[in-house]
């Protein structure tokens, strides 16, 4: 998903990759590129599964303003995954609710 | 308690201009904004801008935001991101959150420029992983170079979806359909030409049914709409998508204001709920101003002219200009303004049919509908001549507020007047060197250069093109009409890229003489 | 429509609410005017929640005790709505010495009133609520107290009251009570008059000012108070809690979010921009006391503030006293911030005293005509 | 003169289910088209009500993304223009922030 080459913005230069863990398995991605990005550029649709109906959310609005792409960010639940930085090892788990699964 | 002169709120367009304008004039100006690069969306703004040279016309959104910047640092004026305004509270006072506190400022004038929030609509399935606002698009295309997907489904025919559709277009997305309940393309006709010449098909009058899938968007059905917005059974339609992008208008974000306590009025010409100001965007708060779309949804062109008008209106509130610089200074850009808002597009024509152009032309309704000219149409209006040798053939139809052929051209062939909504003229008695400058400057990429050479039987078409991979010469491949359908064997004989042109790649390809007038769009043929 | 009913009720708060229900229980016509154009949009929805008997003024307390026993237990099935109510008990903390000295009196005074409230050390507060600090060195406990949802307590009186085809006209603020033959019997407003038998004045603050033309005077200001709100979190605690340096107050909700009121030192002087408002110091300051108290919350999330006038008593308990002087009028004013919990209670005793001679409670501890000079 | 709003006794007719009652409108409290509907035939008239009676943006995003549509749904139950409902207040602060954060001032 990821866009190498763009005919007006040119190569993209994100800087260093780095190694990172959805629900437990390691990913790569860019440092300080939103980790709902990298999650994206992975295959990742599903951020989070809601509180009442269990339904299946991702990116909205990409820009912290729907919440929708929240998820449990080193043990934090609610981080807005969208503008919240990449950093090497972090550990993001899908969000159940108000918190990880137990 | 720190203490500011100005304290403006957002850095994009709106916010960046009043600050420039407010530190030029001696002001201590600070600029809070939430996300981590400044430049609010025009760093997602990556086509070339509309207006005449004072609204930065031909220049690309990012490249605009590059330099508002640097003259914002030219001028002494503090940005600091990743900062949030929580609130503005009594007496002009604003707390931020920045990093791990938050810090009371207060400002003598505070301008508040926070832009706009997209507006939503609800489907069957909208809440699904895949369904995304165009915004997001943008962001994760040109942001962060992310594609949002493989095939996507844009609902919108206003400037956003028709720009954001051409991007996702840009960034390798297949775009499967622009789809809009209203009987109209809502933006642009140029915009909506560059789409339909990709092969991209309009719905009008057609509305999303249901996003499927379980976890994520798997497709999408939509239908056709009655006089009543209720879908005509039978009418349904569904695509294999992986995105449903929504571009269904945008509000203007003023919740600040209105917890300042500043009046409000809900004000549909202006997109939503917005405070009362006077014409340098003062609210009924003394020193708190508006600019931007938190005052009205325009566009950034405008948004730039309603902050440096707040800036200077700002720095005449404190003192530190008279009333005469006042007047002379925001006299101008409110001419600037005026310039924008005429035409076709302007506010007042929200919501109102347009038959006619201001020069008595019929507007067509293939463009309004489909998305481009029909070959008959596109020889009505003044733009296109049947010049001998190259010349420029130019498909622009609406009036809308835009310039840059008319100076692009060293030889004078295109004349637009003073007016810069008027359609432009092809003089054909001026002598076209064939430069290709004015193929690249027109930000609707509705010029064309045509050489027609009937003895040999062929023709040659230069087009604007941009996107990766470019063809390279010799390359044989397809010409597509305005419709996007193939229609003949097409050789690119000559490809253009030098800096003037700003990464508009200018392909020249032979076609059929008789395809001269039909070719506008190269589809390079897939090697087995 | 007629603008004619056995009783005319001004405030839609849920004092209002609460009498129009229990009036139209009782077979009365009600017509409820509310100046705002929400119902309900003063301090009945901008408190904290509490369902507290400790604490109270020994006045208070028999209301407090009698609403606890009969009414809020099952007061959402009653009507017909889950009002979010848990009596899982009250803490009211402190951490010094003076802090438990405090606790101690009001802990004496409500005891000596007949209520189960008791002292215990931080340790026994700690194993009631898991979550407190270590700086927690003893609290006030009343397992009986609890908390409510204020918002939807006030709304569900209104939507039972309205079913019951209580008439209830918002945007209509009061300007006058006229008395026809000596007796208080129009209710004018600048788009009609109203007429009743009986009129309810429980307009807040704004009670004064209308009082006050009918020669009486209500002795009590504002202040102009903050709470905020978390995100939600998982279920922690359902715990009532305050304390003793009034730091904060507040309670998690059913939803999950916390709810917590607090004060900055400022309450009485504060300003508003014509709308209630929050101070720019306000929330920052709740939050440093809440974070001493549960210093695991520190990472929990505000998503949003608000501010709402109280009304406050010269001595700090309300008026809910017919007046003589102008009979066919009824005062239910100047609950000073505890009128929530009391609520139910006072409804009901004012639909009884709109229509009998006797109340279920004795109501003299609240006369309109109690304030004397000092010496 | 008093508005259509003012008036909670005025008729709205019989509630009648709809074919998209289940949408979810409120994205954060998970509030349906249907919740919404039925909150106005019980009498919330306003969305500063109907936002108490529901929490419809009183979630994480705090009505960013729900108000207008909101707005759109309580206005064609009352049959009034959308123009006639104020929208509810907007408070502070304006990003969800963490106690530790807002409470450390400087």
């Amino acid at each position: 998903m990821r866009i190498t080459e763009h005919p007006i913005l040119g190569e993209s230069n994100k800087g260093r990759l780095v190694t990172f863990y959805f629900d437990g398995k390691p990913l790569e991605g860019y440092e300080t590129e939103p980790i709902a990005m990298a999650l994206r550029a992975a295959g990742v649709m599903v951020l989070r599964h809601t509180h009442k109906e269990k339904a299946p959310r991702g990116i909205f609005c990409a820009i912290g303003r729907c919440t929708d792409c929240v998820m449990v960010v080193d043990g934090k639940a609610n981080v807005r995954t969208c503008v919240t930085p990449l950093v090497a090892g972090m550990t993001v788990q899908t969000q159940y609710g108000v918190g990880a699964k137990k | 308690m720190k203490r500011y002169d100005v304290i403006v709120v957002g850095a994009g367009p709106a916010g960046l201009s009043a600050a420039i304008e407010a530190a030029k004039r001696g002001l201590r100006v600070i600029v809070f904004d939430e996300n981590a690069r400044p430049g609010g969306q025009l760093f997602k703004q990556i086509h070339k801008f509309f207006g005449s040279k004072e609204h930065k016309a031909k220049i690309r959104g990012f490249k605009i935001g590059e330099d508002l910047l640097k003259e914002a640092q030219t001028a002494g004026v503090e940005v600091v991101l990743n900062a949030v305004v929580l609130g503005l509270y009594l007496d002009k006072e604003v707390v931020v959150s920045h990093g791990d506190e938050v810090t009371h400022y207060k400002g003598d004038a505070i301008i508040v420029a926070t832009g706009a929030s997209e507006n939503m609509i609800t489907f069957d399935g909208w809440t699904l992983p895949g369904v995304i606002g165009a915004g997001a698009a943008q962001t994760m295309m040109n942001l962060h170079s992310i594609r949002p997907g493989k095939k996507v489904l844009m609902l919108g025919t206003g400037n956003v979806g028709l720009v954001v559709s051409y991007q996702l277009l840009q960034a390798g997305c297949e775009v499967v359909a622009l789809v809009d309940a209203a009987a109209k393309i809502g933006g642009y006709g140029v915009h909506a030409a560059k789409l339909a010449r990709c092969g991209v098909p309009f719905y009008l009058s057609h509305t999303i049914i249901k996003a499927h899938g379980q976890d994520c968007v798997t497709g999408v059905t939509i239908g056709e709409v009655d006089s009543k917005w209720q879908v005509i059974p039978g009418s349904e339609k569904d695509f294999e998508v992986d995105t449903i992008c929504l571009a269904v208008g945008l509000s203007p974000m003023s919740q600040l204001l209105k917890m300042a306590g500043c009046e409000m009025e809900e004000n549909p010409a202006k997109g939503g709920y917005v405070p009362i100001g006077n014409s340098y965007g003062e609210t009924s708060i003394p020193g708190i101003f508006v600019a931007g779309d938190v005052s009205g949804i325009e566009e950034a062109s405008s948004a730039m002219i309603e902050g440096r008008i707040a800036g200077v209106a700002a720095a005449a509130r404190l003192g530190f200009i008279d009333k005469a610089e006042l007047t002379e200074k925001t006299w101008e850009l409110e001419q600037a303004l005026l310039a924008l808002r005429a035409g076709m597009f302007s506010p007042e024509n929200k919501g109102r049919e347009v038959i006619h152009t201001e020069e008595g032309y019929d507007v067509s309704q293939s463009l309004l509908t489909r998305g481009y000219l029909t070959n008959d149409e596109v020889l009505t209006y003044p733009g296109v001549t049947a010049a001998q040798g190259i010349h420029a053939v130019i498909e622009c139809s609406q009036n809308i507020p835009c310039n840059p052929c008319q100076d692009a051209c060293p030889k004078k062939c295109i004349t637009i007047g003073e007016k810069i909504t008027s359609l432009p003229v092809v003089n054909s008695d001026a002598q076209c060197s064939g430069c290709g400058l004015c193929v690249a400057a027109c930000s609707g990429q509705s010029i064309f250069l045509v050489k027609e050479d009937e003895e040999v039987g062929t023709a040659m078409v230069t087009i604007p093109y941009e996107f990766y991979p470019l063809p390279e010469k010799g390359c044989q491949g397809m010409a597509l009409d305005r419709s996007g359908k193939e229609i003949c064997a097409a050789e690119i004989i000559e490809i253009k890229n030098v800096p003037a042109f700003d990464k508009t790649s200018l392909l020249t390809m032979k076609v059929p003489f008789n395809m001269a007038m039909k070719a506008r769009f190269f589809k390079q043929v897939q090697e087995v | 429509m007629k603008n004619n009913a056995d009783i005319i009720i001004i405030g839609s708060g849920v004092i209002g609410n609460a009498a129009a229900y229990y009036l139209a229980k009782k077979g009365c016509s009600v017509i409820v005017l509310e100046k705002s154009e929400s119902i309900g949009n003063g301090g009945s929805s901008r408190n904290g929640g509490g369902v507290r008997q400790s604490g109270r003024d020994k006045r208070e307390l028999p209301l407090a005790m009698y609403g606890i026993k009969n009414i809020w237990p099952t007061l959402s099935e009653e009507l017909d709505m889950d009002v979010e109510y848990y009596q899982q008990g009250n803490l009211r903390l402190g951490k010094t010495e003076a802090h438990r000295n405090i606790l101690s009196g009001l802990t004496k005074n409500a005891a000596d009133g007949g209520l189960n409230v008791r002292m215990i050390d931080g340790e026994e507060a700690r194993a009631i609520c898991p979550y407190l600090s270590e700086e927690v060195t003893g609290a006030s406990w009343c397992p009986t107290d609890g908390h409510a949802n204020p918002m939807l307590t006030t709304l569900a009186y209104y939507r039972k009251a309205r079913q019951l085809g209580v008439r209830f006209i918002t945007g209509e603020g009061v300007q006058e009570i006229r008395k026809i033959r000596g007796k208080a019997r129009q209710v004018v407003t600048q788009n009609a008059v109203y007429e009743g038998e009986t009129i309810i004045l429980a307009a807040g603050y704004e009670s004064r000012e209308i009082a006050s033309q009918l020669g009486i005077d209500i002795p009590m200001t504002q202040a102009l108070l903050e709470v905020l709100v978390t995100e939600a979190l998982p279920p922690m605690f359902y715990q009532m809690l305050g304390t003793a340096a009034a730091d904060f107050y507040g309670h998690q909700s059913t939803h999950g979010s916390f709810v917590f009121g607090g004060s900055s030192g400022f309450e009485g002087v504060n300003r508003d921009n014509g709308t209630p408002t929050t101070a720019s110091i306000t929330a920052s300051c709740i939050c440093r006391g809440i974070m001493k108290y549960f210093p695991m919350l520190e990472e929990a999330k505000i998503v949003r503030s608000w501010a709402g006038w109280m009304d406050v008593c010269a001595d700090m308990v309300p008026v809910i006293s017919p007046v003589e002087e102008v009979p066919g009028l009824i005062i239910a004013a100047a609950f000073s911030g505890h009128g929530f919990g009391i609520a139910p209670t006072v409804g009901l005793l004012l639909s009884e005293m709109a229509t009998a001679k006797t109340t279920t409670l004795d109501l003299s501890a609240f006369r309109y005509d109690r304030f004397k000079a000092k010496i | 003169m008093m508005n259509k709003i003012n008036d909670r006794s005025r008729n709205l007719g019989d509630y009648s289910v709809g074919a998209d009652d289940a949408m979810i409108i409120c994205r954060c409290e998970e509030i349906t088209k249907g919740d919404i509907r039925q909150a106005v035939h019980a009498g919330m008239f306003t969305l500063t009500e109907i936002r108490r009676y529901l929490r419809t943006g009183m979630g994480l995003c705090q009505g960013q993304t729900c108000g207008r549509l909101i707005k759109g749904i309580v206005a064609r139950e009352l049959g009034v223009s959308p123009l006639d409902l104020e929208p509810a207040v907007s408070r502070a602060p304006m990003r969800p922030i963490e106690m530790k954060v807002l409470g450390n001032e400087r």
